[in-house]
């Protein structure tokens, strides 16, 4: 049984096409190829609020690359955006984004489940019953002990420790449980239950809204235990999606081929249109533009937009221009307001450095208003759903307000500035550019700031995320930035605004240390009507932002470029990049 | 003979020993001495958003907690014996030279560096090629015309390409004749020799030339500087009182003892390059050792750096272990003892 | 004409310090058969004139004057050439220190066979007999074993031989030996003499025998030849030179001499100062910055350069002393000191 | 092949034979240094590298009165001079103009003339004490090596030899990538500038430990310090007094050919990213940001020139002066 806001989401024009894909009547299909490219216009943020070059031809190979490596190809060790929408090619969820341009592209519709969970106990169960009929690439059926498996071995952090660690946190885990792998024949009946072939249900230790969101994650991604090899599974993941992996190197490129025991009449939310897919990793970024420019490859997986060098290339070439996408991204570019640190443990201090910001500065040094980003001036960004826009410390022109700046000084006992030290990842280009900014405008005010950079790899976990470094060196701003594992409040703001999070070491919440933002916290978790959770957590951002221990910079855009031949393409806020899944070549 | 080998053997050994602990104190002793815990190592090869708990089991997992010593121990058993390792639902054997696994994606080390050698070993070689003829050439050309037009030009372009910094001209290169011209492959391009030599050679002639440029440059000075030096030589006066032409007095007596040293020098230099050009790789983006080197260090990855920093010293011993060799049969002078 | 001439012969080099005037006109003469001893010390230009009869100045920075006529065929304005295809043929050179004139990486049989081979359009197995018989031919034990050693396996003395052996092997018809015993011990030095003059006679070429040592050409030269900055400042058969040497740097020389009935570092009349330089020559005589005798010539030895004057048959001097002066000074200052000690 | 892969230098280029005949041919009256002097002074083009070099000294010393005569502050942003779209400056080939000479950063702004002049001063401040370091412990090693020889030259051997079969480069930005940001009483950009110092120091003397070695050597076998050594002479006399002073030659010529050799290995660090932290300028920093710019030609040829000229400078004067104390290599 499908519940009914999923069916009637099948209106848009995209999960129509969907539905003549599956071989289900109605809608027109288009006519693709050469006319099609003709039929398009290539127009700037064409692919943001529809489908572009839409078409249901099958049928040739979609080339992808990637300037980076994959943390990890195993649906329970990975916790890249681009690795869960990328992978959604060789596994299924529970639940997946709605695979459509616009807002819309938030909401998460069931994939293996026939419906979205249903919750118990006040939000403390949530059951989904998986659909019939779907198998593995070998074609074994899948069933709901296969998704319990796969969740029970992503516990084991220590053979996948890269994967989130959300379903550890929230289910109702024995003690001393160390995952699938390990403890073969524990009982965990207390986390997840599966009463039959179908059923599966989550236990969690305390009643949580955003399930959903949760289990659309790759750990809920069916693994079946006889084919686990463990922390070498990445390198043969046995499909439930409609491709699976053909040849794979690890680090240098793979392929995907169609898995012939993936039944598309179980699966409304993928067209599968390619017969091949091409992946190389590890390539040059600057030579990845080019290509991508020139059309000899489809898509930059990472979705994080063209390098500068690109800009300078693309932006004043209309034609070039018209084929890209100019999406915001649910993500915060900020520096963290270190109250540990003397003079900042006086909001004063704190919102002064506020005001003493240049807004517009801050956005050049970060990319510019294509590829930097919105000038932010709260925390949530905008494709958060239920967010609100709101600038508690404005100025003419985001141009930073001098005045108020020593005014704020003033009232902190500094009224001649102070010194501190930014930190920031010396191998991220634009995070160095936002601190050279910072020590430009600051010094205005006669807050002098000494620049310090430190290695991306340790900067969480030694520098400027290990409270001890923090205060033993006096660091109190840090360069820092945040993106949401899923578009709600929750998902978003808890690991950077909640106290109780932080630990000795690898923390992403710096600076907000505020038991006012803590209640909070808990109120909207466990809300489980979402007008009023939306609310509570506008009215967290609010605190954060009076507490002036988060100094937003931008909410991110990224400047993504439509391949060139590439069908169906659309920006997905959800995914926060071009649906993948949903690709298709001419 | 035999026994000068195996003493240079034993030497070698010793010295990958040196090289090795090198590489590891400046991984774990030193950030020890800045206050980094297990943990802090730990946190590194964890995903984003990790609990304690997933640091505390990883630290174990990797050994941060035992001591230094311990971990050193562990690692050199490896190369040695090779070892076991655990992958959760089963235990592979990793046979010698086991140099572990990567900290971050669990991947196996040395077939890393079997992957990446040919690319390197290429670049080498291509350069090398280009360099030794030009330079070479170049050099004893200029030590014959010694003060000409000619010599000034080319001595001034060699000292010229010793001055400029390979990841400028590897930079200016690509923008004009890849991105320019469209006349070269653009930077990462590379594509094995078995697979397709033409294309092959067309990613590579770029950093080739770029490379041999720089080496050309020292070899050319060196060239003529020896030769001068061998021109002066009694011998050679020798072997013109003996009324041999010309070309006879430079090529067979004058050269010959000239590129003597000459050849020790390349052996050291091939070593260290096919060992990974940190620079023209990650300049040309090609994915050879040195590539691997600069992103492992990245990425704190010490399994990959202490892999590609042993490799590296291997070659450099055995190239200047074949050097000697060599030398002892260019010249009958030496005897190896 | 002789059949070796030389005519007013100069070696000039330019350098960044000025003009060095190596051989600033020199003139000689020598028969078939005949030994000529050139001496002088370090820097007077004797190797110079050897290398220049060579013409292995030819090409070079050397600016060369004058004639030099072998066997009827002058050599300074021959091509490059022609002198190429005559050395070592019909002129060959013995060097100083065969351990640094041989080249070091090839056996001593490939360096013969090779100077041979030249010359001699012959297969190499030719060329290897005959470099096993000169071998043996100047004394080398086992030649046809040695043949196949470098020269870093060889002793001084059998260094030297081969040397000799490899400038005799296309039977040279003038040879010019450059200090062919400097780097040998004494016994050596006796062994090798002997068996350049045996030699000598068996081939009868002429010879020219280079030294700063008199000692060397006492017993083999018939004329000796005295050089100094680069002019020949004294000529004469070997009595003459011996007996009745007529100018004070001969005296030096002769007082230099080493002897049996002296001590080897004894010196009784050492020659004060060093040579000169040859770019900023001194002026007039050069010589007269070290000669004792300097001011008896009124000034004349700074301002006026001294010609070279004929005192008896075929002796020559360059010296502004009267020659009456000379000779009592020879006899009643010099000649009893050297005996005296 | 010095120090850096495939930084090449000139170093290797070391004829210390020929360095060490050049002093023995003193010729009475003149000194060898005056004698050097006067080849030098003739050299026109080693006259050339030299008067650049005093020139890029000059620029380095006065950095900040040529900036505020010339420039904006170094660290100045000039948002009005870029486009906030493509990030690129708006005026043609850079922004260069009379008010920016070698036109403006993309991104901020900045004067890239005024970044160069302030570069020179950490370019040129490392290379010199990075070479007073390389000088200092190659000197000590070479002489303890090769005067007092037996094991003593053994183990110095060896060491050098591990040093030169390391993977320089690769250690050197590890070992800058793991330093602390403070220590040994310093922080910030004095430790960094020390630390650097350090490693590039440490890491190029056994080039010149090589050649002091071979030199001594052959000093130890001549007539004077065998003198010496036959009147009771202390091993510290003959060291200071005899061997010493004959070593400057050497000393002064390679030490003038590791200084652009170690300008260029700070350089690689800097573009490798583990040099001086920002916002301080390098060239080899400014190099490494231009990688993502190399579409703006200026960007990458004003601070690639910087470096290249400097190099060059010191390789030629350098050149004249081996050649003034040798002439035959010339």
């Amino acid at each position: 049984m499908r519940r009914k806001t999923a069916s009637a989401a099948a209106a848009g024009a995209v999960l129509a096409l969907v539905l003549s894909a599956c071989g289900g009547g109605g809608g027109t299909p288009q006519e693709p190829g050469a006319k099609g490219a003709d039929a398009v216009k290539q127009e700037f943020n064409a692919g943001l609020t529809k489908v572009f070059n839409p078409s249901t031809k099958k049928g040739g190979t979609l080339k992808y690359a990637h300037s980076g490596n994959w943390d990890s190809l195993d649906p329970g060790d990975t916790y890249y955006g681009y690795s869960f929408n990328f992978g959604r090619y060789y596994w299924r969820t529970l639940t997946t984004y709605k695979p459509v341009p616009g807002p819309e592209g938030n909401q998460v519709v069931p994939d293996l489940a026939e419906a979205l969970g249903v919750p118990g106990d006040e939000g403390k169960t949530w059951t989904y019953k998986l659909k019939s009929g779907l198998k593995f690439e070998d074609g074994t059926p899948i069933t709901s002990k296969d998704v319990a498996y796969a969740v029970a071995r992503s516990f084991d952090k220590e053979v996948f420790a890269h994967g989130p660690s959300y379903l550890n946190e929230l289910l109702d885990w024995p003690k001393d449980y160390k995952g699938a792998i390990k403890d073969k024949d524990a009982d965990i009946k207390s986390a997840i239950e599966t009463p039959d072939d179908q059923t599966i249900v989550f236990k969690l230790k305390k009643p949580f809204a955003s399930f959903d969101y949760i289990v659309q994650m790759p750990m809920t991604a069916p693994v079946p235990q006889a084919k686990d090899t463990g922390a070498k599974y990445q390198e043969h993941v046995i499909s439930s999606g409609p491709y699976m992996f053909e040849t794979n190197e690890i680090d240098k490129r793979f392929t995907l081929v169609r898995n012939p025991n993936w039944d598309p009449a179980t699966d409304p939310n993928r067209p599968a249109l390619p017969d091949k897919i091409e992946v190389q990793l590890q390539v040059n970024a600057d030579d990845l533009d080019n290509r991508l420019i020139a059309g000899d490859i489809h898509v930059d997986i990472p979705g994080t937009g063209m390098q500068p060098a690109a800009l300078g290339k693309v932006l004043p070439d209309p034609a070039l221009k018209g084929r890209t996408d100019n999406p915001t991204i649910p993500r915060l570019w900020f520096i963290s307001v270190i109250p540990d640190v003397a003079p900042l443990n006086d909001v004063h201090c704190r919102r002064a450095v506020q005001y003493a910001a240049d807004k517009v500065s801050n956005q050049t040094a970060y990319g510019g208003e294509f590829s930097g980003g919105e000038i932010a001036t709260n925390v949530m960004p905008p494709g958060i759903s239920g967010q609100e826009k709101f600038d508690p410390y404005p100025s003419a022109g985001f141009k930073g307000d001098v005045a108020k700046a020593k005014e704020e000084l003033a009232a902190c006992g500094k009224p001649d500035g102070f010194e501190t030290i930014m930190s920031f990842r010396a191998d991220r280009p634009r995070e160095k550019a936002l601190a050279e900014a910072m020590e430009q405008s600051l010094a205005k005010v006669g807050i002098k700031l000494t620049l310090k950079g430190f290695p991306a790899s340790d900067y969480f976990s030694n520098y400027a995320g290990n409270p001890e470094y923090v205060k033993k060196n006096g660091i109190g701003l840090a360069a820092h930035g945040w993106g949401s594992d899923w578009p709600d409040g929750y998902g978003f703001l808890q690991a950077i605004i909640d106290s109780r999070t932080i630990r000795d070491a690898g923390n992403y919440n710096l600076s907000v240390k505020n038991t006012d933002v803590d209640k909070l916290v808990d109120q909207a978790s466990a809300e489980l009507d979402q007008t009023a959770r939306e609310k509570l957590w506008v009215d967290a951002d609010k605190k954060v932002m009076e507490d002036a221990s988060i100094l937003p910079v931008l909410w991110a855009k990224s400047l993504l470029m439509r391949g060139q031949g590439v069908t169906n393409q659309f920006y997905n806020e959800g995914q926060s990049m071009y649906d993948y899944s949903m690709l298709g070549v001419q | 003979m035999l026994t000068y080998v195996i003493r240079r053997l034993i030497g070698a050994v010793a010295m990958l020993v040196v090289v090795s602990m090198v590489t590891f104190a400046i991984f774990f002793v030193v950030p020890q001495l800045a206050g980094a815990t297990p943990e802090a190592f730990a946190s590194r090869y964890v995903g984003r958003a990790a609990t304690p708990e997933t640091v505390q089991l990883i630290a174990e997992r990797l050994g941060f907690n035992d001591p230094v010593v311990v971990q050193y121990a562990r690692f050199a058993k490896g190369i040695v014996v090779g070892a076991e390792y655990d992958y959760g639902t089963g235990v592979e054997h990793c046979p010698v030279p086991c140099l572990g696994y990567s900290f971050l994606n669990q991947q196996p080390v040395w077939p890393d560096l079997l992957d990446r050698m040919p690319v390197t070993f290429s670049l080498a070689l291509g350069a090398a090629i280009i360099w030794l003829i030009a330079g070479v050439s170049t050099g004893v050309v200029s030590a014959l015309r010694r003060g000409s037009f000619f010599d000034r030009l080319a001595m001034g372009t060699a000292l010229a390409g010793v001055s400029l910094p390979i990841f400028f001209t590897g930079m200016v290169t690509l923008v004009v004749f890849s991105y320019g011209l469209n006349l070269t492959a653009p930077g990462g391009s590379w594509t094995d020799f078995g697979e397709n030599p033409g294309e092959w050679a067309y990613n590579l002639i770029l950093p080739w030339i770029t490379l041999a440029f720089l080496f050309a440059a020292t070899y050319a000075r060196l060239t003529r500087a020896g030769m001068l030096e061998t021109m002066g030589e009694d011998y050679i006066r020798t072997a013109r009182a003996k009324g041999l032409r010309e070309r006879e007095v430079v090529v067979k007596h004058g050269l010959r003892a000239a590129l003597t040293p000459i050849l020790t020098l390349f052996g050291l230099d091939f070593g260290l390059l096919i060992g990974g050009a940190v620079l023209t790789e990650s300049t040309y983006s090609l994915p050879g050792l040195g590539k691997y080197a600069i992103d492992a260090i990245a990425n704190n990855d010490l399994p990959k750096v202490m892999g590609v920093t042993l490799l590296t010293a291997c070659f450099v011993v055995l190239a200047s272990l074949i050097v000697d060799l060599l030398y002892a049969v260019v010249d009958p002078r030496v005897r190896l003892s | 004409m002789s059949f070796l001439e030389l005519k007013d012969l100069r070696v000039h080099f330019p350098t960044d310090d000025g003009l060095v005037r190596s051989v600033d006109g020199l003139s000689f003469s020598l028969e078939r058969g005949k030994t000529l001893g050139i001496v002088g010390e370090s820097g007077s230009g004797k190797s110079v004139t050897s290398l220049g009869i060579l013409g292995l100045h030819k090409g070079g920075p050397a600016k060369i004057s004058g004639e030099i006529w072998l066997d009827g065929e002058e050599l300074v304005s021959a091509t490059p050439e022609h002198v190429r295809q005559l050395r070592g043929k019909k002129m060959a050179m013995i060097f100083q220190d065969p351990l640094s004139a041989m080249h070091p990486f090839y056996t001593v049989g490939a360096q013969i066979i090779e100077a041979y081979r030249v010359h001699h359009d012959v297969s190499k197995s030719v060329a290897r007999k005959h470099a096993i018989n000169m071998l043996g031919r100047v004394g080398i034990p086992e030649p046809s074993r040695r043949v196949d050693d470098y020269p870093h396996h060889f002793s001084g003395g059998m260094r030297q031989r081969a040397m000799i052996a490899m400038a005799l092997s296309c039977d040279p018809e003038l040879l010019i030996a450059d200090e062919p015993t400097t780097a040998l011990d004494v016994t050596v030095q006796a062994q090798i003499l002997d068996l350049m003059r045996d030699l000598q006679s068996e081939f009868d070429s002429a010879l020219i025998i280079i030294t700063h040592d008199l000692g060397v050409v006492a017993e083999l030269a018939d004329d000796i030849l005295v050089m100094y900055g680069g002019k020949c400042i004294e000529y004469g058969n070997a009595e003459d030179i011996f007996y009745r040497p007529e100018h004070p740097y001969t005296w030096g020389l002769l007082g230099s001499m080493p002897r049996l009935d002296r001590e080897a570092s004894e010196r009784l009349l050492p020659i004060k100062g060093s040579p000169p330089s040859l770019i900023n020559v001194p002026s007039g005589c050069s010589f007269h910055p070290r000669c004792p005798y300097a001011e008896r010539t009124e000034g004349k030895s700074v301002s006026q350069v001294p010609e070279l004057t004929e005192t008896d048959g075929g002796h020559l001097v360059r010296c502004h002393l009267p020659r009456a002066e000379r000779r009592s000074l020879w006899e009643n200052d010099v000649k009893p000191m050297m005996e005296t000690t | 092949m010095t120090a850096p892969l495939d930084v090449s230098g000139s170093a290797t280029e070391a004829q210390p034979e020929s360095v060490l005949a050049g002093s023995g041919k003193v010729i009475e009256g003149r000194s060898l240094s005056r004698i050097a002097w006067t080849r030098l002074k003739r050299d026109k083009v080693a006259m050339g590298g030299g008067i650049t070099v005093i020139f890029l000294i000059l620029v380095a010393v006065f950095s900040s009165v040529i900036v505020s005569a010339f420039g904006h502050p170094p660290l100045e942003f000039h948002p009005d001079q870029i486009d906030s779209a493509t990030l690129s400056p708006k005026g043609t080939f850079g922004g260069v103009s009379w008010d920016f000479l070698f036109g403006v950063e993309p991104v901020n702004g900045r004067d890239i003339f005024s970044r160069i002049v302030a570069g020179a001063w950490i370019s040129l401040l490392i290379g010199f004490l990075a070479t007073l370091v390389s000088v200092v412990i190659g000197t000590v090693m070479g002489v303890v090596a090769g005067y007092f020889g037996g094991w003593v030259d053994n183990v110095i051997g060896r060491i050098m030899d591990v040093f030169l079969a390391f993977p320089l480069l690769v250690f050197a930005i590890a070992l800058a990538g793991v330093i602390p940001d403070e220590g040994f009483g310093l922080s910030g950009n004095g430790l960094r500038i020390a630390l650097l110092v350090f490693i590039i120091g440490f890491f190029s003397w056994p080039y010149i430990g090589r050649i002091i070695r071979g030199q001594t050597l052959s000093l130890r076998e001549r007539e004077f310090v065998d003198a010496s050594r036959s009147l009771g002479a202390r091993h510290t006399y003959i060291i200071f007094r005899e061997i010493l002073p004959n070593l400057m030659a050497p000393i002064l010529v390679y030490a003038t050919l590791l200084i652009p050799t170690n300008i260029l290995f700070e350089a690689a660090l800097s573009f490798l990213g583990v040099g001086i932290n920002p916002p301080t300028p390098t060239w080899g920093g400014m190099l490494s940001e231009a990688v993502r710019f190399y579409t703006l030609p200026h960007f990458v040829l004003f601070p690639g020139l910087a470096i290249f000229i400097t190099v060059l400078a010191f390789n030629l004067f350098g050149d004249g002066l081996r050649d003034a104390f040798d002439p035959r290599a010339r």
